[in-house]
């Protein structure tokens, strides 16, 4: 247990503070590194939550894949690979004060919610009940349709992106 | 013919549209229609009379037909001839049977059973409006009187207004007038009164204004018609309140019930007040007797028939057919004074006074008979009902003669100006002068013309029924009356002719009238003396229901009353012929009495009235407070909301184009002005920017979901 | 472990997420900054379908998967439309569109 | 472990979404196949789709059971059925809108009418889609392409700018209606909108975080339906985004928001009524009036339709804020479906004539409306149809729906809602007085440089403006053609 | 004959639809087609309304005529219509002012010109009016209430005069408004009433479903609705703009038909339906209608144009109508539909010469006028006439509805004021001498006196033959009812008695 809420406290702290560099660093490529620190902290928490396999998908897909297209994006929109003073725009202050009364609200939201709920103690049997293989089950029959849509839309959205990126 | 009594003011309908239709492409322009059916009906209304006077007598306290005891018998008769009335009056007729009334004590000479006819107007399920004709003395004495003097009038206009661009409306409105006269004398319902009595007041308007080029006739139109009509608030005030509290229009039925103190006093006093109103008006009584001297802007003849014999007299003709009304509510049987008499006699004394200061011959004569027609009203207030109308009847002949007179002087002499334009005319104009003589003599009330003989009633009626003070009154008047008539004679006919050109005596179609009115304004009045026709016989002939119900008082007639009478006339003659004839006239006396330059001031300016009416109450009206509603109207009304579209004016950029397009007035425009307003300022949140927009999407979902916590818990 | 540290990370990773679309100009960080908002979402879901069960346990990570996968189409378009805005503008800065407002 | 089984498939229920699906593959293998030669028959292609999909639509409308898959979580419904022949015929009209606009513009045309089904195909999910994750995953379909859509004159900086506001919009709206779905599915444990909506009905007070969850989800759904405060992205994305994608959006897109909406009210959230009526209260309140003062303002006619359509979201939204729980509900449901239906069409109407009037002179300001009355006086009878009808004017169609919104006002008989009735009342008037501006402009005013040559529509958009100006009509005068689908649209409930 | 009967109303109504239709596929150029076909479809209606008048039993005072179908079954509207004896006459007047605005449209088409659209407006007017007056359901009157919006925003808007725009949205704006208060007003009544829209049912059921309270709220609702459409004082400042920039039709058919929907949605729906309320609401009621009479008369003093001066004047004549209304009696309601009809003839009459003189002179400035007596004698013969029926004239129409409301207002239901109702009789009263007033002041100026504008002079001539065609009728009319009222009294009589039959006295 100690352990757990060990790693959660690093893995949380990580996660917290490359966010926050994230929105406020002013090199965009550093920008796009912290991102991925952030998604890779998420990712382990997703393992302590006993989701392997979106932990994977997630270092997969994000990093392995989103991350490099938002380095593409970087390098084809020209953006100055150094520090750039120019990356917020004039209304920090009231984007801060947004995000605090969200923050705010949620927070109190919460606690007043779930206060000292524990997370249950998973046995064997709940692990594997909530490993891949049930997880590709209820994607393949109950979510058969949003798993089609889905499909769908990464074509559409495949199709589109490249109408919309190519030079024509 | 009593019973078709009807077909009267058809004739005279029927020749309206006749000569509208066809007049114009007769040769002598449609005035022959009117001529010969004015002659038409006067032959019927001559029928009327006789039959009229060929008529049995009920005995006032012969039992009635039916099985009521007593006083019901008069309740009947006074309903006239029920068992001719038409379908659904019989509900009436059974209400109104009921009254009894207890007969004065002094026995009443036998009556005539008057003829009444009734047929359904239209209905609603809780009364049904009736129409229908009256016939008794009243009505076939008016009938008779305005017949001649119409039929009178349109001969004298066949000439005087020949060569008249509106020849042919000329008498098309006459009769159409004539007609609005028929109906009132022989409706049976306060309706159909006011149908006739607007009807005139619409004709006297068209013939006042019959020389609409000039602006002045036009105001004068435009004044008679709205004073009147400003009376006729009362009238129909007075109706409505009759109707509901006796549950009825017809006349008979309103009088018998007044009478027999089934009327809630307060109710049929207002009414009477009311109806009151209208007859100031249509008569002329002060205050609103300003119209009729302006109506003298007419054609002559018109005012001769309009002014002096027929339309002014509806007011009296109300009263005198209302009697039981205007008995019960002002009490006039008990004496002393009341509104009617009181209105009559000022009347009477203030026009008079005011018939001094005329240099117009017509406005002379106007003021004359406003102070005539004070003597009816009085005599009505007095209970003398008999003198007033036997007065309306006598003064309708003189007052016209005297009318046709100046018109045929004026026919002369091209003027009305009896200082600038007249004198000594008496030799150019022989019979004219004569007969204006005649008709002077009978207005002066000299024995034994015409006037002589019903002023001498009313006198007599102001003394014997406790009303001493206007039988002063009247006195005074006569001796006013006199003077005033002898001033105008000497100014038009005596002295040197002070006019351009020759005037000639006028062609037979203008003396012929005054001829034949002549000869009525010096024999008229014996018909009701003591002395013809078994006595008093004119007296015996009208009274009606009304007048056995009330218990008028009758009164034998008094030498006494009438030698003093003679003698005042006598006296104010001779006063008058000091002054006049003899020029003794104190020269310069407005000069040098302020009183009497005071005096004069307020007679010439007619005691500024007009200007009080004019000047003050129409032209505040139309300026002031017309003005005022209408600025209320646009400013406040309109402009509630605009004040607050003006406040948000600085707000939105756009607002000014908004206003100049003319969107100023109105409490929509003031409201689309401030909606347009927060459109523009709403706009500005539209910023263009892609976060501002984010940070409202995020902040609003925030405070949403925040507010809705508040909210729900 | 108690439930409210990860959502209490979630909802800061949320509002970070929030705070950066709103106050970065560069439109590719505004994007990157989208990721966190889904990632919180992400963590709420596995978190939260740990509490009910087995079956919604495993909703939650269907549920997340999906996330996941369209955020990365989004994320692909996104790219796109800034991509196209750069071609057009020589400019990632969201603050110079403003050509339409009112 | 249970063994993986087959899910049992009804393919009727699923006819349209498949039928849609089949277009879709032919539009891209045409478009890839001969190229150019194919062109001008790919809208036809589409067009056609979008009917054959309406075919099964119909069928099980006539058969009338209600169809129930995957455990609940994808339901064919009477209100799934009435919706997605809504989005059909809408796309269809939209499909004839753009015929002539994407030929003559120079733009990708096979890839426009692809995303274009793929965004119905996810309307069409949306219908019937009953747990979270379907509706997700159906609003990220429709939207991705109407995304892309919108910028897809990609020359045209409006164009731009149109589409990188949609998409930054709905992605961070959809950011917080996911966060909002997490909380609703992490305190019920579950997906299913059904039982969601079982958990939720807690006599008790609802917790901070169930306001907070609820309120979320919507949001995603309020930002589709363009309701103040997050309308902010509509006037200008209607403005830049090409003609027919503006129709479509503030129709079909709109609609799809609200058929979303209600599911979710009405299936998840019925039992915490104390949470949404409030908020619609406000927001339709805000909406209508925001959306018609600044309509007042506007003077490009695109511009005006897109503050007018955020207006008639308000209008819509009104139902909601005094509606109670199943089954009186169904008066509420009836009203806005009802609504929906109407709406489409003569909203459709107005951008055809605008596009028509557009083609000629080259703007869509309101000037350039001037004296079309003398120009084409058909087109001008029935812009003018399309404008009172959405400002309620009877007989046209619009009045029945204004109506219906007024009877769900004094059916709930509270002060609130009446309250409310007086703020319709109003707005309607403010209302009125924008869409009788553009008529002004066509009736009262002179045309512009004094061009009196007639305008004339081209045969699609003619066909368009005919259908809905019939249609309009039609409505008005028999409600009930309508009326009677807004009635049926019921949920399947259990 | 039944089957004719039935279908009786439903020809009346949407007869001039069929009209509309054809001319819909006759080219615009073609005018003759197209005033034949407006002129014998409006003609054809008017057959119809005969044929009505001719069948209906005028001694029953229920509805007749009556056809019940379905029409939106989903909200339990359906299409119910009937007539009694207060909807027969203003049924048969709507459609015989159509014939004879469009006879006089014949050579007074308003510019721009386009008679093909102008003609149709009409017709579609005319659906609108006649479906108001035999609607027994509340949402098809609603529907047929508002049907008149449009074509008549049009008329004023587009052929109007300078400041047309402006009078044109003003007009509909403010009676858009009032009617979205009187749908709400409907639905309560719905609701609260017994789940049904028709009236009769209403009528019997409603008064006893509904607390007084909220029976107040409720007739508030339709008061609006009703009041600004009559116009009420102070809901009118719609009416002298629309009037004084509509052209001559619009002019004639608002002031004789469209302000007569209002004080028949009083007459046939806010008052029987709501006979509590009505009681409570009538002093008001009757007190802003004694100030519309009043105002209007002194605002009319004020005017410089005839078109305005005659438009206020109706502010003043509905007043009477209202006043008579709010009474609450059987005489009430007869004189408010006498004076209905009556003010539409009359003040139709007026505009109609107004409309002509200012088709002649392009002003109609009383200031520039003067002396048309001269120039048109005929014409202002007419006016005369017409003016002295508008003043109240007895022996003329406008007589009966003004004297009945005078009447009537003396004693007034027994729930009401008596003091209170007879000093609006009063007030009323003096409000007659300033209808006198400004109307002969207006004809003084207008008519009277010499030319002041020897320029304008020239243009004018006197009446052309659509004039005396589209005129006469009128006029004979206004005669005859003036002296035999009971053509009408007749027909209201009964339906009179059933508007009120909920009320005491």
């Amino acid at each position: 247990m100690v352990l757990q809420n060990a790693f959660f406290g690093m893995l949380a702290a990580l996660a917290v503070v490359s966010a926050l560099r994230v929105v406020t660093t002013r090199n965009v490529v550093h920008a796009a590194l912290y991102l991925v620190m952030v998604l890779a902290s998420v990712a382990a928490l997703f393992v302590l939550l006993a989701a392997e396999f979106v932990a994977a998908v997630q270092i997969l897909v994000y990093v392995g894949a989103i991350v490099v297209l938002f380095l593409f994006g970087v390098m084809l929109t020209r953006a100055q690979i150094g520090a750039d003073l120019d990356l917020d725009n004039g209304q920090r202050g009231l984007a801060a004060l947004v995000a605090l009364v969200l923050g705010g609200t949620l927070t109190w939201a919460l606690i007043d919610a779930f206060g000292d709920d524990k997370l249950p103690e998973l046995s064997d049997a709940d692990v594997a009940a909530r490993g891949v293989r049930p997880v590709g089950d209820a994607i393949f029959s109950t979510y058969l349709v949003p798993f089609e849509v889905v499909s769908i839309l990464l074509l559409a959205a495949l199709i589109g992106a490249i109408v919309l990126a190519r030079r024509d | 013919m009593l019973d078709h009594i009807w077909v009267i003011p058809l004739v005279t309908f029927v020749s309206f549209w006749l000569i509208i239709a066809v007049g114009k492409r007769l040769p002598r322009g449609g005035s022959e229609i009117g001529v010969a059916a004015l002659g038409l009906a006067l032959v019927l209304s001559t029928v009327a009379a006789v039959q009229w006077v060929d008529q049995e007598k009920v005995p006032s306290h012969e039992p009635a037909a039916t099985a009521d005891a007593g006083h019901g018998a008069e309740a009947e008769a006074g309903h006239g001839a029920e068992a001719e009335s038409e379908a659904g009056h019989g509900a009436e007729a059974e209400a109104g049977a009921e009254a009894g009334h207890g007969a004065e004590a002094e026995a009443h000479p036998a009556i005539r059973e008057s003829v009444e006819h009734n047929y359904q107007w239209w209905s609603s399920s809780s009364f049904t409006v009736m129409v229908g004709t009256h016939v008794d003395g009243v009505t076939v004495a008016l009938l008779f009187v305005v017949s001649l003097i119409s039929f009178l009038v349109h001969i004298f206009s066949t000439n005087y207004m020949e060569g008249d661009k509106r020849f042919t409306h000329y008498f098309a409105f006459l009769s159409l007038f004539t007609t609005g006269m028929y109906v009132l004398v022989v409706s049976s319902t306060t309706l159909q009164m006011l149908f006739g009595w607007e009807l005139m007041g619409l004709c006297s308007f068209a013939l006042i204004g019959h020389w609409w080029e000039e602006k002045a006739n036009t105001d004068a139109a435009l004044k008679a018609f709205l004073t009147t009509r400003t009376g006729d608030v009362g009238l129909l005030v007075g109706i409505t309140i009759l109707f509901w509290i006796a549950g009825t229009f017809n006349i008979a039925e309103i009088n018998e019930k007044a009478l027999a103190g089934d009327l809630p006093q307060t109710a049929l006093l207002v009414a009477a007040i009311a109806l009151f109103a209208a007859v100031i008006g249509k008569s002329a009584q002060f205050p609103l007797h300003t119209w009729l001297p302006d109506a003298m802007a007419g054609p002559t003849p018109v005012s001769a028939l309009i002014h002096a014999a027929t339309m002014v007299v509806a007011g009296v003709y109300l009263v005198i057919r209302l009697y039981g009304v205007f008995w019960e509510a002002f009490d006039i049987g008990a004496g002393g004074v009341n509104l009617i008499a009181a209105t009559g006699g000022f009347t009477i004394l203030m026009a008079a006074a005011l018939a001094f200061v005329q240099r117009d011959i017509k406005k002379v004569l106007a003021y004359s008979t406003i102070s005539q027609l004070g003597y009816m009203v009085m005599a009505l207030g007095v209970g003398a009902w008999t003198a007033a109308l036997f007065h309306l009847f006598t003064h309708a002949f003189f007052k016209a003669l005297l009318f046709l007179g100046s018109g045929s002087v004026s026919h002369a002499v091209h003027s009305f100006d009896m200082k600038k334009d007249m004198g000594g005319l008496r030799s150019h104009m022989p019979v004219t002068f004569w007969t204006f003589i005649i008709g002077s003599l009978a207005l002066a009330g000299f024995f034994p013309f015409a006037g002589f003989w019903s002023k001498d009633e009313i006198l007599l009626g102001a003394g014997s029924n406790g009303y001493e003070f206007f039988l002063v009154v009247g006195l005074v008047g006569a001796f006013m009356t006199t003077m005033y008539m002898t001033r105008c004679v000497y100014l038009t006919f005596f002295g040197e002719y002070r006019g351009h050109g020759h005037p000639h005596e006028s062609p037979a179609p203008i003396t012929v009238p005054l001829v034949v009115l002549s000869v009525f304004s010096v024999l008229v009045g014996l018909i009701n003396s003591p002395w013809l026709f078994g006595g008093e016989w004119f007296g015996h002939t009208v009274e009606n229901e009304v007048f056995e119900l009330a218990g008028v008082p009758v009164h034998e007639f008094s030498p006494a009353y009438a030698l003093v009478s003679t003698a005042v006339v006598v006296v104010a003659f001779a006063i008058g012929y000091v002054l006049w004839f003899r020029q003794k006239l104190p020269s310069g006396v407005t000069e040098r009495s302020s009183i009497a330059r005071a005096g004069y001031a307020l007679l010439a300016n007619k005691y500024y009235l007009d200007v009080l009416y004019t000047d003050i109450i129409v032209g505040n009206l139309k300026r002031g407070v017309a003005a005022g509603a209408y600025w209320f109207n646009r400013v406040v009304l309109d402009g509630i909301v605009n004040g607050v579209g003006t406040t948000a004016r600085v707000v939105g950029d756009g607002v000014y184009r908004f206003v100049d397009r003319g969107l100023i007035d109105g409490a929509v425009n003031g409201s689309g002005i401030t909606a347009d307003a927060s459109g523009g300022a709403l706009r500005r949140l539209q910023t263009g920017r892609v976060q501002q927009y984010g940070i409202m999407l995020f902040l609003s979902a925030a405070l949403l979901a925040l507010g809705l916590v508040i909210f729900t818990s | 472990m108690l439930v409210n540290q990860f959502l209490l990370l979630g909802a800061a990773l949320f509002c970070i997420g929030v705070y950066g679309v709103l106050a970065r100009r560069n439109g590719v960080l505004v994007l990157m900054s989208i990721e966190l908002i889904l990632n919180s979402v992400n963590i709420n879901l596995i978190a939260l379908a740990g509490l009910h069960g087995n079956t919604a346990a495993v909703t939650g990570q269907v549920f997340a998967l999906f996330v996941i996968t369209v955020a990365a189409a989004e994320v692909g378009v996104g790219l796109a439309i800034v991509l196209l805005i750069y071609r057009n503008r020589r400019s990632v800065s969201l603050d110079d569109i403003d050509l339409m407002k009112g | 472990m249970t063994a993986f089984s087959t899910p049992h498939l009804d393919y009727l229920a699923i006819a349209p979404e498949l039928g849609l699906t089949a277009a879709l593959v032919a539009v891209l293998l045409v478009d890839l196949i001969w190229e150019d030669r194919a062109r001008r028959w790919i809208p036809t292609l589409t067009g056609f789709g979008m009917l054959a999909a309406l075919v099964p639509v119909l069928v099980m409308a006539r058969d009338g059971a209600d169809r129930v898959l995957f455990g609940g979580a994808f339901v064919v419904d009477d209100f799934a059925l009435v919706n997605k022949a809504l989005f059909l015929l809408a796309a269809y009209v939209v499909v004839l809108l753009s015929t002539d606009y994407v030929a003559d513009a120079d733009v990708y045309e096979g890839e426009y009418y692809l995303m274009l089904l793929s965004s119905v195909l996810g309307m069409l999910v949306m219908a019937s889609a009953r747990d979270l994750i379907s509706i997700f995953v159906a609003l990220e379909l429709l939207s991705i392409p109407a995304y892309l859509l919108a910028g897809w004159r990609k020359r045209d900086l409006r164009g731009n700018e149109a589409s990188l506001k949609y998409y930054l919009l709905g992605v961070f709206s959809a950011g917080v209606m996911l966060y909002g779905m997490s909380l609703v599915f992490g305190l019920v444990g579950s997906t299913k909108l059904v039982e969601i909506g079982e958990a939720l009905r807690d006599p008790a007070g609802p917790s901070p975080l169930i306001v907070i969850g609820v309120t979320f989800t919507l949001v995603g759904f309020l930002f589709k339906i363009s309701a103040v405060p997050f309308h902010s992205w509509a006037p200008d994305t209607y403005e830049g985004a090409p003609t027919p994608i503006t129709a479509f959006l503030s129709v079909a897109s709109k609609a799809a928001g609200f058929v979303a909406i209600l599911t979710l009210v009405f299936v998840a959230f019925p039992g915490r009524s104390e949470v949404w009526t409030p908020m619609f209260w406000l927001l339709a309140v805000l909406t209508m009036t925001v959306g018609n003062l600044i309509a007042l303002r506007q003077t490009n006619v695109v511009r005006l339709l897109a503050y007018s359509s955020v207006a008639q979201a308000g209008f819509m939204l009104v139902p909601l804020a005094v509606a109670r729980d199943l089954p009186q509900a169904q008066d509420a449901i009836q009203a806005v479906v009802t609504y929906l239906l109407v709406y489409a069409v003569m909203n459709l109407g107005a951008f055809a004539v605008v596009m028509v009037v557009a083609a000629k002179t080259g703007s869509a300001e309101r000037s350039s409306f001037g004296g079309l009355f003398e120009r084409s006086p058909g087109l001008t009878v029935a812009m003018t149809a399309f404008l009172f009808s959405l400002a309620g004017i009877p007989p046209l169609g619009g009045w029945y729906v204004k109506f219906l919104v007024f009877r769900s006002l004094i059916d709930a008989g509270t002060v609130a809602a009446v309250v409310l009735g007086v703020i319709v009342a109003v707005n309607s008037v403010i209302a009125l007085y924008y869409y009788a501006s553009v008529a002004r402009e066509m009736w009262m005013r002179p045309a512009p440089d004094g061009d009196l040559s007639p305008v004339r529509a081209t045969p699609s958009l003619a066909a368009a403006v005919i259908l809905c100006a019939g249609v309009t009509l039609l409505v008005g005068v028999l409600p009930n053609l309508l009326g009677h689908l807004g009635e049926v649209a019921t949920f399947a409930l259990g | 004959m039944q089957t004719l009967d039935d279908w009786a109303l439903t020809a009346g109504v949407f007869l001039p639809v069929a009209g509309v239709i054809l001319m819909l596929f006759v080219p615009r150029e073609r005018e003759a087609v197209h005033k034949m076909v407006a002129l014998v479809t409006s003609l054809a209606t008017m057959a119809v309304g005969v044929f009505i008048a001719t069948r209906f039993d005028y001694d029953d005072g229920n509805l007749q005529f009556v056809v019940d179908r379905s029409w939106i079954p989903v909200i339990n509207s359906r299409y119910l219509v009937g007539i009694d004896g207060i909807s027969l006459p203003l049924l048969l007047l709507s459609m015989f002012i159509t014939v004879l605005v469009i006879v006089y449209s014949w050579d007074h088409f308003p510019s721009p010109v386009n008679p093909k659209a102008f003609l149709m407006l009409i017709l579609v007017l005319e659906v609108g009016m006649n479906g108001t007056f035999v609607a027994q359901d509340l949402i098809l009157f609603f529907v047929f209430f508002e049907l008149v919006l449009l074509p008549m925003y049009f008329m004023i808007g587009v052929w109007g005069g300078e400041n047309r725009q402006y009078a044109s949205i003003k007009f509909f704006l403010f009676t858009l408004f009032g009617s979205a208060l009187m749908i709400l007003g409907f639905l309560a009544l719905y609701f609260l009433g017994g789940e049904t829209f028709s009236i009769p049912r209403l009528i019997e059921s409603a008064s006893g479903a509904i607390s007084h309270d909220t029976q107040l709220w409720i007739f508030a609702g339709l008061f609006m609705g009703f009041a600004i459409k009559v116009p009420m004082f102070p809901f009118h400042t719609w009416l002298p703009d629309a009037h004084t920039e509509a052209p001559t039709q619009g002019s004639v058919i608002l002031a004789a038909i469209l302000l007569k929907l209002g004080t028949y949605g009083f007459v046939r729906i806010a008052i029987p339906v709501l006979p509590d309320a009505a009681v409570t609401f009538a002093p008001w009621i009757g007190l802003l209608a004694v100030i519309g009479i009043i105002y209007g008369a002194l605002c009319c003093l004020a005017q410089t144009d005839m078109k305005r001066l005659i438009a206020f004047s109706s502010v003043a004549h509905m007043g009477f109508v209202m006043l008579a209304i709010a009474t609450l009696t059987e005489l009430g309601i007869n004189a408010a539909v006498f004076g209905m009809v009556a003010h539409g003839l009359i003040t139709g009459m007026l505009f109609f010469v107004a409309g002509s003189i200012k088709d002649r002179l392009h002003t109609l400035q009383i200031s520039r006028l003067g002396g048309l007596l001269v120039t048109a004698p005929r014409m202002m013969w007419i006016f005369g006439f017409c003016s002295m029926a508008s003043l109240g004239l007895p022996g003329l129409a406008g007589f009966w509805g003004e004297f009945p409301a005078i009447l009537a207002a003396y004693s007034p239901a027994v729930e009401l004021s008596t003091p209170l109702f007879r000093g609006y009789m009063v007030v009323a009263a003096l409000g007659t001498v300033l209808a006198a007033g400004y109307l002969l002041w207006l004809y003084q100026r207008a008519a009277f006196g010499a030319p002041r504008d020897e320029e304008l002079a020239t243009h004018m001539t006197d009446m052309g033959r659509t004039e005396y065609l589209a005129w006469a009728p009128i006029l004979l009319l206004i005669l005859v009812l003036g002296v035999f009222p009971s053509l009408l009294f007749g027909v209201t009589n009964d339906a009179a008695r059933a508007v009120v039959a909920a009320i005491p006295g």
